[in-house]
C-alpha cells in the first residue's frame, strides 16, 4: 500500500509526502494562496528552511540556474536568526495543519548546540533536521561529507535535546552508507537525502560564474539516479528511518524513492514549478495501488 | 507597500489558449482562467505548457516562466488574459509557439501590482514587453476608474512600435531608431513631462536600464515612482528565495514583496542577472 | 584563442579535444566507417577504454539506461585484458594519428602495479590514465574518494614507469581538490574529471534494480554543472593540467571547462550522440574566437 | 559471420523527411540519405531530430534510436531510405511526429545484416516491426537476385495486418486475435513451413519471445537461422558497450557483431531489457 499513513518519531503522519527544507515558505506560501493552503496543506509534515543562530542575508543574485531538467541554487541560507525564528516564526508554524521539524544549521558545533538548545523542549516542534550538506555556506557540505565529523556533530546536539534528530547527509561521498551508519551510531533518529550535489553554472555573457554565490547546489530530475542510488545503499546499511528525496516530481518518483527503502519521500523543486506538488504526488503515489499488481 | 490583497487558487491549473497573435518579435497570447480572481495591475502569472514543457537544445524549459498579464477581460466561462511577450529564450520560445486551444498551466496571480496613488496624475512608461502590466494599469486607470493617464513607451525599432498599436494605448512613444515618434530613450519623454510634472506617481515597467533611468530621474525631482522589476524566478510565489534583489532594506524576494517596488527602496534598479 | 594546440606531456597536441575513456572505441570506430576516420580523427589524444590485469567480461545487460539530458550506464569494463591488449590492440592503437593514452585499473596496488610496469616502456604510449574512480566495479570508486587513498596509489605507481601519470579523480566528494592536490603530491603528472557520478535507475516494470550491475554511472550534460564546480575547484588547486570533462555537447560547453582551467576537454556520451562529435566540438570552439569579444 | 562490408559516412548526417504514412500504429517514415551508401539488408541506421528531440515527460529522447531500414529506393539527390516503427516511447513517438521536410539526424549504416546463404532456399519470418529488415531481405531477394523467398508475419491484430499491406510483400499472415490469416502466432506458420522444408534457411526479426521460438524451432528442426536481435542501444558503432546480449561466446556487442545473430550462437533470444 503506497501512501497511507506512516508511524515515524512517536507521531503518525497522514502519509509519506513531506517537502524538502528551503523549497516551500509555507508562511509565504499562506499569504499568496490564503486558507486554501491549510484545507489542502500538501505535506504530512512541514519542514523548514535551515535557520541559524545569527540572521544571514543569504548570497547576492543572481541565485538560480535553470537546466533542462533541474536547476541550481546559490540560495546561502538566508534567514532572520534564532531570536526572531523563535518569536515571529515558530508561532505561525505551530498553527500549520502538519506537525512541524525544523531544519538548523551552525558554523560550529556551538552554535548549532546552541541552536538546538534554544528549540530543544518547544512543544510545537516534532523533530529538528540537521543540515550537514548545504553546499551554499563555505563549510556546509563539509561536515556531512565526513562520517566522523557528522558522527561528533551529531553526539554532541544529541545531548541537548529529547527530541528526534534526523541528520541531512551529504551526497558528496563515496559512501553515504558510512556517513549514514556514522549518524546512527552517534544517535540520529533519521537520516534525510539527498541534499544538492555543488554544482556550478558559467555567465553566458562570457567567463566567471553565474551564481552571486560561486557555486551552487543542484536539484530536480537531474540528480534523481543519485538520490535513487545513495538512497537506497543508506537504506541498507541503517536501521533508522530514511527520508528520500532528491528529483521527485509524480507518483511514480515518490514509489521508487519508497521502494528503494524510504520511509518518507521528500518534494522539493517541483514544488516551484508545481506549488500542489505535494498534494498531486500523494495522489498519483495513491493511484499506484491500483496498478501496484503489475510489481515483480 | 501594501501586501497584495488578491489570493491565488492554490497549485497550478489549465489554462486553454484562446487566441495567439504574432506582430514582428512580439506575440500577444490569450488564455482563459475559468478559476482564478480577476488580478491587479502589476501582477504576474507563473506560466507553462502543459505538453511539451523542455526539449529546446539545453533540454530547458523546465521551470515555468513569469508573465504578467496586459490586459483581462470578464468573458463566458471566467477571465481571458492577454500576456504580451517577446521571444528572448527557450521559455519564451516555446509559449510564443503554442496553438489555439493548447493547455498552458498557469499559477498566480502573483506579487504585490502597482499600488495606484489617486491623489496624483498618473504617468506610465513603459519599454518593451515591460508594456504588459502598464496596459493593464492604464486599463484600470481609464476603463475601471474612468480617470486620465499619461503612457509613454520606449521601443527598439520601428517594427516593434508598430506591434503594439493593437494594444489601442493613448501614448507618446520613443524609439531608439528613431522610425517613429521620438529618436531616444523613453526617459527623454519622461524628462519632458516631469518638467511641469512635479505633482505625479510614475508607474514604469521595461529593461533594468530603463528603470535606473527612471528611478535617477524621479529621485533627482522628488517624484515618487513605482517600479515593476524583473528578475529570474523559479516559483514565484516565495518558496525558492531566488528571486532577490537588493533593497535600502536589504534583499527582497520580488515575487511576493514585489515586482513593484517603490524607487526610493532601491539604489539601484540594474540586477545582475535579471533582464536581458 | 580557443582550440590552438596544447603542449603537455612533452608532446604538442594539435588541439585541446580528447575522448573520454570508455567513449569511443577507435577500433571498432576504424571498422565501422572505414579510413575516412583516420583521415578526420575527432581527438588530439586517444584514451582508451580502461584495462586490467585480467580479462573482464563486464557487467550482465541491461547496461544502459536512458535520462532526459543523459544516461546511465553499468558496463563494468569489460576488457581483452592486459596480455591481449598488448598483443591485439596495442599496435592497432599505434597506428592511430594520434597519440596514445591507457587507461589502466586494478583491483589492488599490485595489479595496477603489474599493468603499467608492462605496458611502462612501450613507445606506443604518451601516457596512463589511472581509472581511481569507476563506479562500475565493487571497489573501483572507494580508492579515487580518499586522497590518502589515491596518494598511495600513485606514489606505487609513480616508481613503475618514466611515463606520465594521470589520475582519473573520483566525483564522490566534496573535497575534490584535496583529493587532486594528493595525487599531484605523491607524482601524478595531471588529473582528470569527472568520471560518471554512481546513480540508479529503477526497472519500469515495477521493483528492483534496471541495470544488470545494479547501479551504475551518469553522465552527459546532466552532469556538467557538478564537472564544471569540481574542475574549477581543483584546477585552482593543482599546477599539474586538468583534463576537464563531463556532459561536453559543443563548443560552448567546451570553452567552458577551458575557462574553469582545463588544459584538455574530454568528450565522452556526447560521442554517442554524433560520432563526430570531437571535430564538431573542436570547430565550433574554434568558431566561438570570432565572438570571443563578447568576453568580458 | 562475416563483418559488413559497407562502412558508413563518418559522423552523423542530415535527412529531410520525405514523407511520412501512419496506419494504425505504425508510421512509414521516408527520408533522403544523400550521403550514405547503399545499406545491407539487416543494417540499421541511429536516427534523431534535428530540433525537439527531447522534451518528453522525462525529458527524453536523448540518444538517437536504432531503427532498420526497410526499403532503400535509389531517387534523385541520394537513397529513399524507408523506416517502418511504432510508437512505444519518447524516442519513436517523437520520429512518428515528424512532418514532411523536417531535418532528421541519421548515422550509418550500421551493424552486420544477414549473410544471405543463396545455396538455401529462405524462409524469412517477420514479428510486429521486426518486419522491416524482412522486407528488405525480401526486396533484396526478389528484385535484386530475382530469387523466390517465402515470407511469414505475425501480427498482434488486424488493424496492424492492414496496415503492412502497404510493404506490398506477398506473405503468409498469422494474427494472434485472429482478425487476419492463421489466429495465433507466426511460428505456427514457421513449423509448417518446416515440416518439408529442411533444406531451407530461416531469417527473422521480431520480439524476443517470438525470435526464441523461432531460434528452439530451428535448433531442434537442425534448420540454420540468424536472427536479427534488439537491445538498448547508445551509439550503435561500438563506442559504448552498452548493448550486449550475450552469446555463447560471450557477450557481443549487438551493433557491431550484430544485430544479427546465428541461432546456434545464442542459448536463447530473450535478453533481459530489450524489446516490449
Ligand atoms: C514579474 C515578472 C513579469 C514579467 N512579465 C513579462 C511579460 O509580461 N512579458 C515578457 O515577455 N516577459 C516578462 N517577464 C520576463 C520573462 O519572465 C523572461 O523573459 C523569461 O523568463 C525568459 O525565459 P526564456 O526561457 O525565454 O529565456 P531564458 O533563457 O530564461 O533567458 C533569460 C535570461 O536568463 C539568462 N540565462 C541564460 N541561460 C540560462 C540558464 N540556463 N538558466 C538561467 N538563466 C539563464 C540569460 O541572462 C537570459 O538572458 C517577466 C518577468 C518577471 C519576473
Ligand atoms: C538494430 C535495431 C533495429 C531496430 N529497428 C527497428 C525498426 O525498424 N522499427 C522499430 O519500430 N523499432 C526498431 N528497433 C527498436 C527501437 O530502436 C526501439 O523501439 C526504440 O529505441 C524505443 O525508443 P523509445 O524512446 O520509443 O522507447 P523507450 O522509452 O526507449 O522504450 C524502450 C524500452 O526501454 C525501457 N525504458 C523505459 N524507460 C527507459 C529509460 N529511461 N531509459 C532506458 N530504457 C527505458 C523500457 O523497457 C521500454 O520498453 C530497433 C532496435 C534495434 C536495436
Ligand atoms: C532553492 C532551494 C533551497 C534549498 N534550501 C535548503 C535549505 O535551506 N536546507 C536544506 O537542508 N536543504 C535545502 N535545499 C535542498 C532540498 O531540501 C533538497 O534536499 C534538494 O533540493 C533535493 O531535492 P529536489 O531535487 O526534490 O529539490 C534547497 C533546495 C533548493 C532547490
Ligand atoms: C558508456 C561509458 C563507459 C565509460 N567507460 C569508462 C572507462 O572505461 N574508464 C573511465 O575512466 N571512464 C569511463 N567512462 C567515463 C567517461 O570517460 C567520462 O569520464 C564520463 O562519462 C563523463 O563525461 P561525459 O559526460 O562527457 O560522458 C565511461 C562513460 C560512459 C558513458
Ligand atoms: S521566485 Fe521563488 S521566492 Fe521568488
Ligand atoms: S550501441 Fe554502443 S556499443 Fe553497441
Amino acid at each position: 500500500m503506497y501512501g497511507g499513513p506512516v508511524k515515524i518519531f512517536g507521531a503518525e503522519l497522514a502519509h509519506p509526502v513531506v517537502n524538502g527544507s528551503g523549497t516551500f515558505d509555507a508562511l509565504a506560501a499562506r499569504r499568496v494562496f490564503g486558507e486554501q493552503l491549510d484545507a489542502r496543506f500538501p505535506f504530512a509534515a512541514y519542514v523548514s528552511k535551515t535557520i541559524t543562530l545569527e540572521p544571514r542575508p543569504g548570497n547576492p543574485p543572481p541565485r538560480l540556474w535553470e537546466l533542462g531538467q533541474g536547476m541550481i541554487n546559490s540560495i546561502g541560507l538566508p534567514n532572520k536568526g534564532l531570536a526572531r525564528f523563535i518569536e515571529e516564526d515558530l508561532p505561525a508554524y505551530a498553527m500549520l495543519p502538519a506537525p512541524l521539524i525544523v531544519s538548523v544549521m551552525g558554523f560550529s558545533g556551538d552554535e548549532l548546540a546552541a541552536a538546538v538548545e534554544a528549540l530543544g523542549e518547544r512543544s510545537e516542534i516534532l523533530a529538528f533536521e540537521l543540515n550537514f550538506s548545504c553546499p551554499n555556506v563555505e563549510t556546509g557540505n563539509i561536515v556531512g561529507s565526513s562520517p566522523e565529523e557528522t558522527a561528533a556533530m551529531t553526539s554532541l546536539l544529541r545531548g541537548r535535546t529529547e527530541k528526534p534528530l534526523i541528520a541531512k547527509l551529504s551526497p558528496s561521498s563515496a559512501r553515504p552508507d558510512q556517513i549514514a551508519l556514522a549518524a546512527e551510531q552517534a544517535g540520529a533518529n533519521a537520516v534525510s537525502l539527498i541534499n544538492t550535489l555543488p554544482g556550478m553554472a558559467v555567465d553566458p555573457s562570457g567567463g566567471g560564474p553565474w551564481l552571486g554565490g560561486g557555486g551552487g547546489g543542484m536539484s530536480g530530475p537531474a540528480v534523481r539516479p543519485v538520490a535513487l542510488a545513495q538512497v537506497s545503499r543508506v537504506a541498507e546499511a541503517v536501521e533508522i528511518p530514511v527520508i528520500g528525496m532528491g528529483g521527485v516530481s509524480c507518483g511514480r518518483d515518490a514509489r521508487e524513492m519508497l521502494d528503494a527503502g524510504a520511509t518518507l519521500v521528500g518534494v522539493g523543486t517541483e514544488n516551484f514549478r508545481d506549488p500542489a506538488a505535494g498534494e498531486r504526488i500523494l495522489a498519483e503515489l495513491r493511484e499506484l495501488n491500483q496498478s501496484s499488481v503489475e510489481r515483480k | 507597500m501594501t501586501q497584495a490583497c488578491v489570493t491565488a487558487p492554490f497549485g497550478r491549473r489549465s489554462a486553454p489558449v484562446r487566441s495567439i497573435e504574432r506582430s514582428g518579435p512580439y506575440t500577444f497570447l490569450r488564455a482563459l482562467d475559468a478559476a482564478g480572481p480577476k488580478p491587479r495591475a502589476g501582477q504576474f502569472y507563473m506560466l507553462q505548457t502543459a505538453r511539451g514543457w523542455g526539449g529546446g537544445d539545453d533540454g530547458r524549459p523546465y521551470l515555468p516562466r513569469a508573465l504578467s498579464f496586459a490586459r483581462v477581460e470578464q468573458v463566458n466561462g471566467g477571465l481571458e488574459l492577454t500576456y504580451f511577450l517577446e521571444s528572448v529564450g527557450p521559455g519564451t520560445a516555446r509559449l510564443a509557439a503554442c496553438a489555439t486551444g493548447e493547455e498552458l498551466l498557469i499559477a498566480g496571480p502573483f506579487g504585490n501590482g502597482f499600488d495606484l496613488d489617486r491623489t496624483r496624475p498618473p504617468v506610465l512608461v513603459a519599454g518593451g514587453v515591460g508594456l504588459a502590466p502598464i496596459v493593464a494599469l492604464d486599463d484600470k486607470i481609464r476603463k475601471t476608474d474612468g480617470a486620465r493617464s499619461t503612457v509613454l513607451v520606449g521601443m527598439r525599432d520601428g517594427e516593434r512600435a508598430a506591434a503594439i498599436t493593437k494594444f489601442g494605448v493613448e501614448c507618446g512613444i520613443a524609439t531608439e531608431d528613431g522610425s517613429a515618434g521620438h529618436a531616444g530613450y523613453v526617459t527623454a519623454l519622461l524628462e519632458r513631462e516631469l518638467e511641469d510634472g512635479h505633482d505625479s506617481t510614475v508607474y514604469a515597467c521595461g529593461p533594468p536600464a530603463m528603470l535606473e533611468a527612471v528611478r535617477a530621474l524621479c529621485s533627482e525631482r522628488e517624484v515618487p515612482c513605482q517600479l515593476a522589476l524583473e528578475s529570474g524566478m523559479a516559483c514565484g510565489y516565495g518558496a525558492c528565495y531566488g528571486c532577490v534583489v537588493p533593497t535600502v532594506d536589504g534583499y527582497a524576494r520580488l515575487c511576493v514583496d514585489g515586482p513593484v517596488l517603490p524607487g526610493d527602496k532601491l539604489e539601484t534598479a540594474i540586477v545582475k542577472g535579471a533582464g536581458h
